[in-house]
């Protein structure tokens, strides 16, 4: 914790209870605001897109965190609940002709209930049984999504028109930067109240069941209530993620929510580090970055290794594993444990102990 | 009648095909603790290599079976060498993900190795048809399932008994203690990823014949979570029931209704994990405070 | 070998300069790469001896064991100076196979045993290094008490009989030095009692060396030869049993003796800070 | 003597010295073929320290998780005395019983392990704070004021152990003695109405032992706090309750003041043997 | 730039392709066909003096990943895209028409020709549901009764053409029985179906999917012994199927608008004389080879168009050329693609063909849904 910080003394709870201390903390936090407050002047369009792609991921990695790294229940449904999230939001404003931001937030409230409904096997299962059982929600909400015609108009997938606020539309182009605003607001809200729910009795009750289930209920924790709480608020930041896809792709479809996405996601938050959500966004943008990363890299060898050039995508995607792998190898803690690591360096550097 | 009949059989097969891709999964879980999201594309590698010695280097078919295996097993090696060792002791959930980039890998060097393009195999299990109660049965389907049969007993018979497969359960109980035995828990590793390999070859082969062999089959790692989990996470014989009722119950939901066989496995999961949380044949874990 | 069946251990003279079967030198121990946790850590373990090692909670006892067995690595530990020298040979960075096979066995804190297998799968997993050679009856002769158990799941036993089976399997691979860490920890009195009584008779009948971790200093002296007392990571007092007996802090400390020799009652302790001398 | 200031109470029982307040009648417990406990029968009275002892397997902490909810026996009643009247335990999710003040640590410790000492102090408190999600997302409010508020009670018992030093360090990289203590002190925190110990002295030297019987003294003399007590060291027992239950095989042998349990002769056979009389 | 004509600025065109995903087995000949064509027509001096630059990139065939390619290539200037699956180009439609950037797939499906609802998707063969057409009106004509049962890829690819089918059989007054049964994806066989459809009374399978699940059916077919005769659509009517299916593929049917270089058309020469420079073998490509090639040539002849027309390439003038070129003619390989600004719907007639001796024969040339 930030108290390890030398030279910081507390003369009240309050005080103590603040997430910086150190003027190094806050300088970071001053120049983590500027970098984001000047990013889409310094990208194109493409690259934004990307950035604002790596927010939506943020987002649902950050859900995701909550439910496996804090509360100890490894999901592996995050595709559907990102579905429920995407399809009832474009449902609401498409259908039901209801603002945009009402519609989100209705998509959220719509993913966490169905989120705590599809916790319930945790009541029972634990640890890899559960995650597999996991995959059974995925399955079970797309093909609800894919075979139930009303949903789609018997079409599978569902145009999304591009986002109107309060009769203001989005212009085309100034799509990406527009967008950014509104994904990188709600990505740092979403990391500013996850980041709270773990300051309070709530979220430490959440993490006294992934610690010790048995312990925590003899401490007078209500395990169904917890889990499925946790269930639900995870749930409602992933629907928040798939509402935000719907309307930034302006088209909803099933393909998009596979059990690759869920899987995708799970390596978002163990490369970034289980249990922290500053690790769900390092993880978020490392996953999202590397392939179009590596796309650069391979553009930059066509040209000068043409004999690869027929090899190139299956080296990528090679590319792509190994790099996971290699980096698994180097920190199976995560880039979060990384990140301290190089903080505590600098701390107390020269001094090694 | 006889339609039952054909969807029993071919669910069987497909329950046969699966409970073998499913006991790597068992074996590298019984071992190490961890999920191997790369049993189906240790199964496709397994397939290729195959090919690669019956088809390419033009072996017989029992010398490329054995030349398969033995390439299984130094892949097997190879992996626990290079990208397991370093993470002996660490949490699970490190190596699951590096199980997940391993999938890449491996996928995506067999692409570059044999392109994108289904490849032709010669028929290795018998071709003709025999009739059972009035339904046309493919003879592969049924070599398939004795295969399986075979190589499963083998397995259970190996874990209850050999010295090696108490080991291998003990380095799963708990690592550290295991070690202080002497039991080098990396060779264990090692162990169950080169049985995890030879199973998913054999299954890869069994696959390619009743089907085909392409790039495809990697996909079916995905279809056995229901089969290991059904039958028990850790649970040898518990794959050859999981295998049997997933096989069946899919085959059957595919013979009523086309779209229901994807979901309809799982939902048979889920009913019966809450009843039975460590599946079929699990072992439940031992919670005493 | 030790011909010192039935005399008082405590008796006998130290053997300094004999034959040195476990010599750990000034062993560094750090964790997460920057817990440091044993700072100069040394000790000797003759041959045919039983050394007690006393320390309070975090003195970093259970971990110079477990840099003597080589399982740092799994904690993110490492020895980082120092050696660890066993029968002549240096195994500072050996695997922790081949130190079993050498011929060292470690009891581990908190029992430890393979839950989900059967008592006698527990022994044959203790026995793995040994293959064919494996000598079951040996150990149940030894502890008749397991013998009966044989087949029940470990995970279910009590934890006296967890305990019987811990050292049974560690017994398994036939070593030529047993580490024991707490082993008396949690039994009931009889029990206690059977423990100490098993570890000597490991020492006089199977003329095994054991390095004895443990908190019952009481009993720990009296059934070994020479002790340590560690604090913080290195020893700060060395000596024969019946030395270390008589030493007053050891006396006040880990005996629990008052100033007049008898024992304190624990309703009379009042709150203090510990004033020991050799801090 | 010594004399504390107690700010918060920590006794969260009304009764009055000596009235029953928790009264175990006729459990029994099997595992399969296994007898637990066989109907067992014991009353432990408001400012007592009780201790349960027995050989290994006796049952002793079996009873505890009875107790607590964590298994559920087959036969018998486990009724608390509140200000309000008795309720039977028997039935009840651990949680609810917690709720009604029965606080406890556990044999092999059994903290949360990647939480730092104070957390895991303050999920002591977790029964008596609100969950809201609203305020917790906000944390500036009633989130914010709530954690102060506990967190003043928390280091009261912060105090009492003396674990000042640990506060913010994660509780899996302490030494097994601290983390005994923060194992009663989490339990502390839930300002119990009877603190269930099992085995807290278990694996300390004499010092350690000492002054966590001065810890546990404390919390009963100056508190108030009623302590059942499964200990193996028969000198901290013998020194520090006021009645002894023994048990045997599951089944209640013994029953009474130190002094005459110790000289029981079923107890020596069964329990103590000779040597540590 | 590589010297000579600096002056005339490189004509940038993304190509969104599989390579290495699910349906790469068919997306890499077709992308090499494209670029194929590229390669080609740069080599002979380009369109009007401009090189064109092919963008091309592996999108594995999955949907997320074909955004994130589509944005890239119009961050690099793209003035059109060439796509690829169904699900896809659903996905992109409404960018494309927000960013005005003409767009051609290998998604054949309906809803992309109408260029109200979809004005910059272009459509260079028949319909998906114009080739199940075609495939009703052969049935109809040899048995006028038969049971239908169409086995189609589990997604927009495969449903695309189910709904026209239905309506169409209605419209037509045809007597066929119709039934569709979603294939579910990498199974290893489809008796389960295939019982179905046997229940059903099926004398025809049409099967909407790629050329490996339909080999399957066809094995299938032939270990039961069953009375069917599969009809493939676009998609598995091609070399590939033959092969896997090996003997189980003869005296089946297949409705391909493109023909294959098995059966020799004028149209095929250019290729051919292509492959033999460099060395390619036309024929191991097959005809998904061919059918890039000419996807592609379309795309071209629509920008020259616009150039011709002395137009700025801009998206909307190269829609414009696109509408207004003449038929563009491809030697017999495929009929001739014409647009206009009402119809987006390239083509309408495919071929017939039976396999027979493990090769096409054709059955009946060019013919187009009844009138
Ligand atoms: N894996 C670890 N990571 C970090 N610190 C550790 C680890 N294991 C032990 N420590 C620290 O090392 C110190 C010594 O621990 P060790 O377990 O060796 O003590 P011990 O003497 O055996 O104590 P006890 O009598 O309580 O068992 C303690 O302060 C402990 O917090
Ligand atoms: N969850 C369980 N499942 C099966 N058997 C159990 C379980 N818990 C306890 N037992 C059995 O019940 C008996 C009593 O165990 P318990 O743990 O209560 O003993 P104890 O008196 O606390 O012993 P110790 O002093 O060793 O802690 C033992 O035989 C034990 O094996
Ligand atoms: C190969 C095919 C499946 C791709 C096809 N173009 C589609 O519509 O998706
Ligand atoms: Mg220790
Ligand atoms: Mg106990």
């Amino acid at each position: 914790m930030a108290a390890t910080a030398a030279g910081v003394f507390h003369t009240s709870y309050a005080s103590e209870l603040r997430l910086r201390h150190t003027s190094a903390e806050r300088l970071r936090l001053v120049l983590v605001v500027a970098g984001l407050l000047t990013l889409p002047w310094l990208v194109n369009p493409y690259w934004l897109g990307i950035v604002n792609t790596i927010g939506i991921a943020a987002i649902g990695a950050v859900g995701l965190n909550i439910l496996v790294g804090f509360t100890g229940q490894i999901s592996l449904g995050q595709g559907g609940f990102l579905a429920v999230g995407a399809f009832t939001s474009a449902l609401l404003a498409q259908r039901a002709g209801l603002p945009v931001p009402l519609a989100m937030l209705a998509a959220v409230a719509m993913t966490a209930a169905v989120g705590a409904f599809f916790g319930l096997p945790a009541l029972r299962l634990k640890g890899l049984y559960l995650a597999i059982a996991t995959i059974a929600s995925q399955e079970i909400i797309i093909f609800v999504v894919r075979r139930w015609g009303w949903l789609t108009g018997g079409q599978g997938f569902l145009d999304v028109e591009r986002l109107t606020i309060f009769g203001w539309r989005v212009p085309r182009t100034s799509f990406e930067f527009v967008w950014y605003w509104i994904i990188v607001g709600l990505a740092v809200l979403a990391v500013v109240t996850a980041r709270n729910i773990f300051r309070t009795a709530l979220g430490r009750s959440f993490m006294a069941v992934r610690d010790h289930d048995i312990a925590a209920s003899a401490i007078g924790v209500d395990l169904t209530r917890t889990k499925l709480f946790a269930f639900a608020v995870s749930s409602g930041y992933v629907g928040l993620a798939g509402a935000l896809t719907a309307h930034y792709t302006q088209t909803v479809t099933w393909e998009r929510f596979t059990i690759d996405i869920s899987i995708q996601y799970l390596a978002m938050i163990i490369v970034g580090g289980l249990g922290s959500i500053a690790g769900a966004v390092y993880g978020a943008a490392f996953i999202m970055l590397l392939p179009p990363l590596l796309a650069e890299l391979a553009d930059a060898l066509r040209t000068r290794v043409p004999l690869l050039a027929d090899q190139l995508p299956a080296v990528q995607a090679a590319a792509f594993g190994l790099v996971i792998v290699l980096f698994l190898l180097f920190e199976p803690r995560g880039l979060d444990r990384i990140w301290r690591r190089a903080k505590d360096y600098v701390r107390f550097w020269p001094f090694r102990y | 009648m006889s339609q039952f009949v054909q969807l029993t059989v071919y669910g069987l097969a497909n329950g046969a095909v699966l409970a073998l891709a499913a006991l790597g999964f068992v074996l590298i879980y019984k071992a190490t603790s961890v999920i191997n999201f790369a049993q189906g594309e240790l199964l496709l590698v397994g397939a290729y290599l195959f090919y690669t010695a019956f088809v390419l280097l033009r072996l017989p078919l029992a010398v490329a079976v054995l030349v398969g295996v033995a390439a299984a097993v130094v892949l097997g090696v190879a992996i626990e060498r290079v990208v397991l060792r370093p993470l002996v002791g660490e949490d699970p959930i490190a190596v699951i993900m590096v199980t997940i980039g391993l999938a890449a890998v491996l996928k995506a060097v067999v692409t570059m190795f044999f392109g994108t393009t289904p490849r032709e195999m010669p028929k290795v299990l018998p071709a003709g048809t025999v009739t059972i109660a009035g339904a046309t049965v493919p003879l592969d389907r049924l070599v398939a399932v004795a295969v399986a049969v075979v190589v499963l007993a083998a397995f259970t018979v190996f874990f209850r008994w050999s010295r090696h497969g108490i080991a291998m359960r003990a380095v799963a109980d708990d690592q550290q203690a295991a070690l202080v035995q002497g039991i080098s828990v990396r060779r264990i590793f090692a162990l169950a990823w080169a049985f995890a390999a030879v199973s998913a070859l054999i299954a890869g082969i069994l696959l390619a014949d009743i089907a085909e062999l392409s790039q495809n089959l990697g996909s079916f790692g995905l279809v056995v979570f229901p089969v290991v989990i059904l039958g028990g996470l850790d649970s040898v014989p518990g794959t050859i029931i999981g295998g049997a009722v997933i096989g069946l119950v899919s085959q059957y939901a595919e013979g009523v209704s086309a779209g229901a066989s994807q979901v309809v496995p799982y939902v048979v999961l889920v009913l019966i994990l809450l009843l039975r949380p460590y599946g079929l044949f699990g072992q439940p874990r031992i919670e005493r405070v | 070998m030790t011909s010192g069946r039935g005399t008082p251990m405590s008796d006998r003279e130290p053997a300094v300069g004999t034959d040195k079967l476990l010599t750990v030198d000034n062993v560094e121990v750090i964790y997460d790469e920057v817990i440091l946790v044993l700072r100069g850590m040394s000790l000797v373990v003759p041959r045919g001896e039983v050394v007690a090692l006393l320390g309070s909670n975090g003195a970093g006892k259970s971990t110079t064991l477990k840099a003597i067995t080589g399982l740092l690595p799994t904690e993110h530990g490492a020895v980082t100076d120092g050696t660890v020298t066993f029968d002549g040979a240096d195994i500072t960075r050996a695997e922790p196979a081949e130190r079993v096979r050498r011929g060292i066995a470690l009891v581990m804190e908190g029992r430890r045993v393979f839950e989900h297998l059967t008592v006698h799968e527990n022994l044959v997993a203790g026995a793995y290094t040994r293959g064919v050679a494996a000598d079951f009856d040996r150990v149940y002769g030894f502890l008749p008490r397991l013998a009966g158990l044989r087949g029940r799941v470990a995970g279910y036993l009590s934890g006296g009989e967890q305990q019987m089976l811990a050292i049974g399997r560690a017994l398994m691979s036939d070593p030529r030095l047993l580490l024991l860490d707490e082993p008396s920890l949690g039994l009931a009195p009889l029990l206690v009692d059977e423990m100490f009584d098993i570890v000597r008779r490991l020492n006089t009948d199977l003329g095994l060396t054991a390095l004895l971790v443990e908190q019952n200093a009481r009993r720990a002296l009296a059934v070994a030869h020479r002790g340590y007392v560690m604090e913080s990571g290195r020893i700060v007092l060395a000596g024969t049993a019946a030395d270390l007996a008589d030493n007053p802090d050891v006396k006040e400390f880990y005996l629990g003796l008052g100033e007049a020799g008898g024992r304190r009652s624990y309703r009379d302790v009042k709150h203090y800070k510990r004033r020991k001398r050799w801090l | 003597m010594i004399t504390r200031e107690y700010r918060f109470p920590l006794n969260g029982s009304l009764l009055e010295p000596g009235q029953p307040l928790l009264t175990v009648s006729d459990v029994g417990l099997r595992f399969g073929g296994v007898q637990a406990l066989d109907g067992i029968a014991l009353t432990v009275r408001q400012g007592e320290i009780h201790a349960v002892i027995g050989p290994n397997g006796a049952g002793k902490s079996s009873l505890l998780n009875c107790v607590s909810g964590l298994y559920r026996p087959q036969r018998g009643t486990i009724r608390l005395s509140r200000a309000d009247g008795e309720v039977d335990l028997v039935g009840r999710r651990p949680h609810q019983i917690a709720r009604l003040g029965l606080a406890r640590s556990f044999q092999n410790i059994e903290l949360f392990k990647h939480l730092t000492v104070l957390e895991n102090l303050m999920l002591g408190r977790h029964h008596r704070m609100s969950h809201a999600l609203l305020p917790a997302l906000v944390w500036f409010g009633p989130a914010r004021r709530q954690e102060i508020e506990h967190r003043a009670m928390v280091e009261e018992v912060i105090d009492l152990l003396e674990l000042q030093v640990v506060r913010h360090q994660p509780v899996g990289a302490l030494s097994y003695g601290y983390a005994k203590r923060v194992e009663l002190g989490r339990a502390l925190c839930m300002q119990p109405a009877v603190l269930l110990l099992d085995e807290p002295m278990a694996g300390m030297n004499a010092e350690e032992k000492e002054s966590l019987a001065r810890y546990v003294l404390d919390v009963n003399e100056l508190a108030g706090v009623s302590v059942v007590l499964i200990e193996h060291d028969m000198d901290v027992v013998m020194d520090i309750s006021h009645t002894v239950t023994v048990l045997d095989f599951g089944r209640l042998i013994a029953d009474g003041p130190p002094a005459q349990v110790r000289s029981d002769p079923a107890v020596i056979s069964a329990y103590l043997g000779e040597a540590d009389r | 730039d590589d010297g000579g004509n600096d002056d005339k600025k490189d004509i940038v065109v993304g190509v969104i392709a599989d390579l290495t995903g699910a349906t790469a087995d068919v997306g890499k000949p077709y992308n090499e066909g494209m670029l194929a064509y590229v390669d080609n027509l740069n080599a002979k001096g380009g369109v009007d003096g401009h090189k064109i630059k092919a963008l091309s990139e592996d999108y594995q065939y999955k949907v997320p990943t074909a955004e994130e390619k589509y944005k890239k290539f119009v961050a690099e200037g793209a003035v059109a895209i060439q796509g690829w699956g169904t699900g896809d180009s659903e996905a992109l439609r409404s960018k494309v028409k927000d960013d005005e950037l003409p767009f051609m797939s290998a998604s054949y499906a309906e809803v992309l020709t109408d260029p109200k609802q979809s004005p910059y998707n272009f459509v260079v063969a028949p319909t998906y549901s114009d080739q199940l057409r075609v495939a009703i009106d052969h049935i109809a004509a040899q048995d006028p009764a038969a049971q239908l049962a169409v086995l189609h890829h589990d997604s927009p690819f495969g449903t695309a053409p189910l709904a026209d089918a239905e309506k169409w059989i209605k419209d037509k007054g045809y007597r066929l029985g119709f039934k569709a049964y979603p294939m579910k994806a990498g199974a290893t066989d489809h008796v389960g179906i295939l019982q179905q459809a046997k229940a059903q009374g099926a004398k025809y399978v049409v099967i909407q999917n790629v050329s490996s699940p339909a080999a399957v059916v066809a094995k299938d077919i032939a270990a039961q012994k069953l009375d069917m005769k599969i009809v493939c659509l676009n998609w598995c009517a091609d070399e590939l199927f033959i092969k896997i299916a090996g003997p189980a593929a003869e005296g089946h049917l297949m409705v391909q608008p493109f023909a294959p270089p098995g059966i020799t058309k004028p149209g095929h020469q250019a290729v051919r004389d292509y492959c033999q420079s460099k060395g390619i073998d036309l024929d191991a490509k097959g005809l998904h080879f061919v059918q890039g090639w000419y996807t592609m040539h379309a795309m071209v002849k629509g920008i020259e168009k616009t150039l011709a027309d002395g137009k700025d390439l801009t998206g909307p003038n190269i829609r414009a050329g696109l509408e207004t070129m003449p038929a563009v003619d491809t030697g017999g390989v495929i009929a001739p693609i014409k647009f206009s600004a009402d119809s987006h719907r390239g083509a309408t007639a495919s071929n017939v063909y039976r396999v027979s001796g493990g090769k096409f024969t054709e059955v009946t040339a060019a013919v187009a849904p009844k009138a």
